[in-house]
């Protein structure tokens, strides 16, 4: 178990921490914008760089002022670091503790076939797998991995997600994974750490942060768009009656009357309807809009509609089997239910 | 018209170029070969060869075995300190080798404390091949210092913070990792401060007027026997001189 | 024990920069500012200052006019042409000063083509100041190439795209996006020719004794008046070089 | 109208090439895995490389051998290639052909507030809009992008998506826009070219290259991941019969009854459900199976499934609504509908 206690670190133009922080036999994944601290957090715990204050231990071993090369802490790098002048059979002998294992860790990542190339003839996902494979070769007890997979292009990049995913969680020790990527961190992590200017503004499930962010910020970093002021008019049982403009929402939420509140939508849980269709919803939470705009992203449409009765623009996704229903034009009207479940409120 | 800047351009760099190539294709077309092998085996130029070679391997030595820690050193070091050593390790660069030359004097010549010492011990620090090392250290091992540090610095730091997380100790680290790819870069730097103590004259003309190096061996062939009898010493070292271009590619 | 590698890579690093450093504050402590500054104003070394200064500004213009297309042109261009054309200009640097005057002198020596012609109309190039610049020229200018050469190589390309692609011309593109760019490493290259011709030695004892420059003025002190004659000069020098390393940072 | 035909060029590693292309008053987006010759293309166009062969000609006029200040082509760089001795004032004004207009374009690009700032100090949304502006300044009538967007933050990134498709439609001039990701690509362009080893493989509609990929290599680019070998039973009006294992499928698609197909169904189209829940789908086209493992990816959840009756992996995703009515546990059974119109050939 990794206990990381009121670590703090100042830079010249950033300050780092407190931040505490509690990793078991788990993969934790922390996401954050470029500068956030990610790195910076990796480096403390790894030794490459002192913190100022607080304390870090591993198994209950303290682990501040411990050398780099004496905590036992697998650092794997965003280019893999790997050593040019050195095979891929090499790397992994150098670190090994047990050079008879090399052959096992290159068939667990699927490199056997590239062992004794020089890593500047490897492709990318290559040379990534090799240096996990070195990481892994000197049996860590913490690892330690800064977007390993932020170079690779798509395909490559999602099958990798899921088989370290199956690796991670047979290694049983704690695993840190530094990423940028909302899919990545939601793909690898047990928990998830949103963080911003160096402090964690949010740790859970990848569910959790994602339908029920703790603050705008890591709303809109998970892809909550639709943020919007409402006044809570009245609370019955598990339920919250909103008002926004002349809109009336319900949200299974609990808030006291009178309050104003934010009230944060994902767009993929909005359901959209065309006006007067033979599948028309009930009242309840149903608005209707006008469409502003909408552009193709993926397989899905993002669609962005002015509604009538409030000064609210609705962001919403539509994929393709219902899109061929809809009049999706800019001006055509169209009607909208958000599910009670689906409203969450930020205080 | 449109492109006579860029005329002009071409024109001043090619003449720059050949001011540096054709007095040196003059001193090889004027020197019939024959004549200057035969010159080659005469004692005072076999001489003048054997005590510079030995001086300069001596002085290229001793600045890899003091200048690559200092180098390493400089490499990892951040902030004001430095900028304060590295400029100390550039100034004999900038130093007039004359001058190199005189302030040596002023340490380990005859009447000094240093060269006093010295002497006592049995050991000449001044018209001796020890005064002939002391001054080419002093001129060519910051070429050592200048160039390892720039190849240890373009050691990626994360190849050695990977090795250290792997547990090695910072020993291993330097031997197998920071060495083998910081090499060619040294290697460069050993090359250039042998080069420039193989050719040094103003500091060792004022520590060691004898015994000869190929350099002062020219300067008194040329003010008391003239020009050609100067030639094939310069021959040897223009050789030099090529063959260090040759192994800096 | 454990460090004792690491406490032998210390010492080693600073005995060297002591080797730098001491012979330096030796002459700076040995001379009473007062006899130094009286000295200052000697003729002799009034003269030679004068000549070294003049010598040397007109040098290191000459390298950069000379000097700075050959360099962006390097820069710039690929393969093995790259190559020879650089090596041509590292050349001098790595040849000895002495033989530098040698080669220059079959050139432009008093029995040569060139030298005749220049004498025939009224241009001394060796024993003259036009002598001293084509010597410090020679030996100097390669800093102003090698080092703009690395400048300009250090601006990304996709500038000088970017503003072509923008309708600018190459000399628009060059004037205003390339060359401010590039200016600092520029003018470290020129107040390194400047401060290797000022300091020449070799080069310059061979086309011209006469006008003493700064270095020259030292050695005769050095060998008719003894060490302390040579100080004041010596002083001067060492300011330059000092003055340099300023700039250099 | 920009017309590049047959265009051609040899590096020691990589041949790009022949390369037909026709782009008129339209944003054409480029999709390819980083080494695909993206760049390469950008770079024939603007004039930065010399062809080996082909030609470029723009609205009638033939660029080849015209020089880069000669081509009215605008190029924006992944890094914005902004002048860092410039502010940003003066980067647009160096390029622009009406200095008086800079404002308008810093206003259009809502940076004129860091206008006297110098790139640097810039945030990296910021210096792509600088970037974007001193291009527009010079009047382009073509303009090449080269990922700009590619070093931002998700956040930021999806909102420039947003606001550059409206701007690069009110230009009116051809846009290529190159990229390696495939949500920017199909957000951005009108049509989307796939690009793979310096050639082509499909260029058409965002949906067309998502939902018809041409080959397997943009199938599994465009996230199809289910590719399977089926053969053809029979061919009915409309639908082909096809077995796979055996499984039946019927595909509203054409195809020679006895030979062998690719089966290309994307992981968003096939519907879950759970065993004998009370919305049981119909019998036609649904397949059962068992769990093999599943994991969070964004707000949707990545299922792979065991078919029971072919040696075959179904990859599909779910998002949170119908999530919570799944037992979803690695062992679970499962049945799937793959809707007919959602199976793709592939010959």
């Amino acid at each position: 178990m990794l206990e990381v206690n009121s670590l703090t670190k100042t830079y010249d133009i950033f300050d780092f921490g407190p931040v505490d922080l509690t990793v078991d036999d788990e993969v934790l994944s922390i996401l954050g914008p470029s500068g956030s601290g990610k790195t910076t957090l990796l480096s403390l715990i790894a030794g490459i760089v002192d913190p100022d204050g607080g304390s870090i231990s591993l198994n209950g071993d303290r682990l501040n002022g411990c050398p780099l090369q004496e905590r036992r802490t697998g650092l794997v790098f965003q280019d893999g670091a790997l050593f040019p002048h050195m095979t891929a059979r090499e790397n992994i002998g150098y670190a090994a503790t047990d050079r008879d294992r090399i052959a096992e860790f290159a068939s667990l990542l699927e490199i056997t076939d590239v062992l004794d190339r020089r890593p500047p003839t490897l492709s990318g996902g290559e040379q990534q797998r090799v240096a996990l494979a070195r990481t892994l070769a000197a049996d860590p007890d913490l690892l330690l991995l800064d977007e390993p997979l932020a170079s690779l292009d798509a395909p490559i990049r999602r099958r990798l997600r899921r088989e370290l995913h199956a690796l991670f969680t047979s290694l049983e020790i704690p695993v840190i994974y530094v990423t940028h990527d909302q899919r990545t961190a939601t793909a690898l992590g047990d928990r998830t750490a949103i963080v911003r200017d160096g402090a964690i503004e949010q740790v859970g499930s990848p569910m959790t942060v994602i339908n029920r962010p703790a603050t705008q910020f890591v709303a809109r970093f998970t892809g909550n768009e639709n943020l919007f002021d409402a006044t809570v008019v009245e609370q019955r049982e598990d339920t919250a009656l909103l008002r926004v403009g002349n809109i009336r929402l319900q949200a299974t939420t609990a808030a006291a009357a009178g309050t104003t509140v934010t009230l944060c939508i994902h767009p993929s849980r909005i359901q959209v309807y065309t006006p007067n269709g033979g599948d028309d919803p009930h009242d309840e939470n149903t608005v209707s809009g006008t469409i502003d705009r909408w552009l193709t992203e993926g397989n899905e449409y993002r669609v962005e509609v002015d509604l009538d009765d409030a000064p609210i623009t609705l962001t919403t996704t539509i994929r393709p089997p219902s899109f061929d229903q809809l009049p999706l034009e800019t001006g055509s009207s169209v009607r909208m239910t958000i599910p009670p479940a689906a409203i969450h409120l930020l205080s | 018209g449109r492109f006579d800047w860029l005329t002009v351009a071409f024109l001043l760099g090619a003449v720059l170029l050949c001011y540096y190539l054709v007095p040196l294709l003059a001193l090889v077309l004027s020197q019939p070969p024959g004549v200057v092998i035969q010159r080659l085996t005469r004692p005072d130029v076999v001489s003048a060869a054997t005590t510079s070679l030995t001086a300069s391997v001596t002085s290229a030595a001793i600045a890899t075995l003091f200048g690559l820690p200092l180098a390493y050193w400089l490499a990892r070091v951040d902030g004001r300190v430095k900028t304060i050593v590295t400029a100390i390790v550039v100034l004999p660069l900038v130093l007039p080798p004359i001058v190199s030359g005189m302030v040596l004097l002023t340490v380990v010549g005859p009447n000094t404390f240093l060269g006093g010492l010295a002497a006592a011990n049995g050991l000449q620090l001044t018209r001796s091949v020890a005064g002939i090392v002391l001054a080419q250290t002093f001129v060519a091992s910051p070429f050592v210092v200048v160039t390892a540090k720039a190849a240890f610095e373009s050691v990626d730091r994360s190849l050695e913070y990977a090795s250290q997380s792997l547990g090695k100790s910072r020993l291993t680290t330097f031997r197998r990792v920071t060495l083998p790819l910081a090499w060619p870069g040294i290697l460069a730097g050993i090359t250039l401060a042998f080069a420039r103590a193989i050719g040094e004259f103003g500091a060792t003309i004022m520590l060691a007027y004898y015994p000869r190096t190929m350099p002062v061996q020219i300067w008194v062939s040329f003010t008391t026997l003239g020009l050609e009898n100067a030639f094939p010493v310069a021959v040897i070292l223009v050789g030099i001189a090529v063959a260090t271009l040759v192994v800096l590619n």
